[in-house]
């Protein structure tokens, strides 16, 4: 595998650096400028519900990002994964519905609809799999 | 990670010019100022977010909590925002809906309700 | 702890993340802009050895950076330890003479004189540890 | 990451101007290039690194195993450079004694032997 990982402890002033370092990889693996922005955003929502989590739970361990393209498939991947009680998230055509004076649920709303793909896992923590299709071929690194 | 706020009064509105990055992290920040001004009676606020680089939905979330503040003394929340990729996420949310959103700031105290 | 880890596989490609990730977190330690450059420079030499030396001896684990500001003493530290054999330095007086013919060990002297301090421990795996003072006063992050 | 290579004639001198970063990853690329400009017959040669943003030792060593090469033909090589960050890594490693280096392209070429 060549994913590279990014652990952060639970603190909240390291979710900017998650993003940079997310889409840096990303650009390199070819992803449009436009795409880069969808995948910030997601990036951003997983990695702060993570961080949060621990926070609650009072789980000191680091929250742990792994990323990079398969090759096989076309596919950046970024998983997101903590260490917390995890979460069963509404399916997805439920939150069309949402009345904004709702608290909460934009996060899971906006990762639905930036990426091409989510899975979440809840096993021992939570792991979320977040997928974004690049073109191999306008890959920016040589 | 940088997060600049400043407000000034044009007629009966308060500006408040938002810019950098609004994220989990500097939020905060961003919730105490509309708390502080609507606690000080401004009832009619445009947040001016032309120079936001970055906003999720903790971003969005303070935005929602201020309108809701407002509304209860009866006042209006409007934005400015000229940007596609933020633009994106307040239509994927249907937040578009709720706040008036206006390309440039002289729109937005032209059309002042 | 509050140190953050990067976790790169033994690939020369992920020098240049190394260098952006931990010259990012040190700036918002409030580094300035001229020890930045020293940095940046240390943490590449130190990366590429512990790259080079998984590649060498076929070693597929990551290398892991891990760095942050130690808050009681004023000090942003990276750590980059590799699961190599390790190398035991020259002392740093033997440097100085060292002629423009020779192969190699200007990483190593770039590393002597770019750090304010620098401690090459080889255990399990070699870690180097690299350390820059900071003035905490000057943080730009709050 | 990026790294760019154009080179041409000027006199008798072929200038080579890199940009972008200088690592252990793209060094290959400028090691390449300079062995094939000396295998072409070119023992002239100004490199001119006004555009490096990133050098670090793998850089400087491919840069030394230039000189090398080049002076196995009793050619010169020499670099332009202006920007502190970079000069001092070659002050530091003693290399500011072996190479000759100018500040402008214009100064290198002048001062051409
Ligand atoms: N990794 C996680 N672990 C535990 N709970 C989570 C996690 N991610 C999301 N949640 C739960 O799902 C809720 C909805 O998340 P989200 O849509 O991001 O919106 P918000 O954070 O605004 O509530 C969160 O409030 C939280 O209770
Ligand atoms: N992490 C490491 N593991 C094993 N050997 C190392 C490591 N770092 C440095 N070395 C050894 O020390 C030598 C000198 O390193 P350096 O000064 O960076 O110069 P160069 O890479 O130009 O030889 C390397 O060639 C290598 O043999």
């Amino acid at each position: 595998m060549s994913l590279v990982e990014l652990h952060l402890p639970p603190d909240t002033q390291f979710v900017s650096l998650a993003r940079l370092v997310v889409v840096t990889a990303a650009r390199r693996s070819g992803m449009d400028e436009e795409r880069l922005e969808d995948l910030r955003i997601a990036v951003s929502e997983a990695t702060t519900n993570a961080i949060l989590s621990h926070q609650r739970t009072e789980e000191a361990q680091r929250v742990v990002l792994s990323f990079g393209t398969r090759p096989t498939d076309e596919v950046f991947q970024v998983t997101i994964a903590d260490a917390g009680p995890g979460f069963e998230p509404l399916p997805a055509d439920d939150l069309v519905e949402r009345d904004w004076q709702m608290e909460g649920g934009l996060g899971i709303t906006l990762i639905r609809n930036l990426t091409d793909d989510v899975e979440f896992v809840r096993g021992e923590g939570m792991q979320v799999h977040l997928r974004f299709g690049v073109s191999l071929s306008s890959n920016g690194a040589s | 990670m940088e997060l600049t706020l400043n407000d000034r009064k044009d007629g009966d509105w308060t500006v408040l010019e938002v810019g950098g990055e609004v994220d989990v992290y500097t939020a905060p920040k961003l919730r105490e100022r509309l708390v502080e001004l609507v606690g000080d009676g401004q009832y009619r606020i445009i947040v001016d977010m032309t120079k936001v680089e970055f906003l999720d939905s903790t971003g969005l979330g303070v935005l929602v909590g201020g309108l809701k503040r407002i509304r209860s003394h009866e006042g209006s929340l409007a934005l400015v925002c000229n940007a596609e990729r933020i633009l994106k996420i307040f239509r994927i949310t249907g937040l578009t809906k709720v706040f008036p959103i206006y390309d440039t700031l002289d729109e937005a105290l032209q059309d002042a309700t």
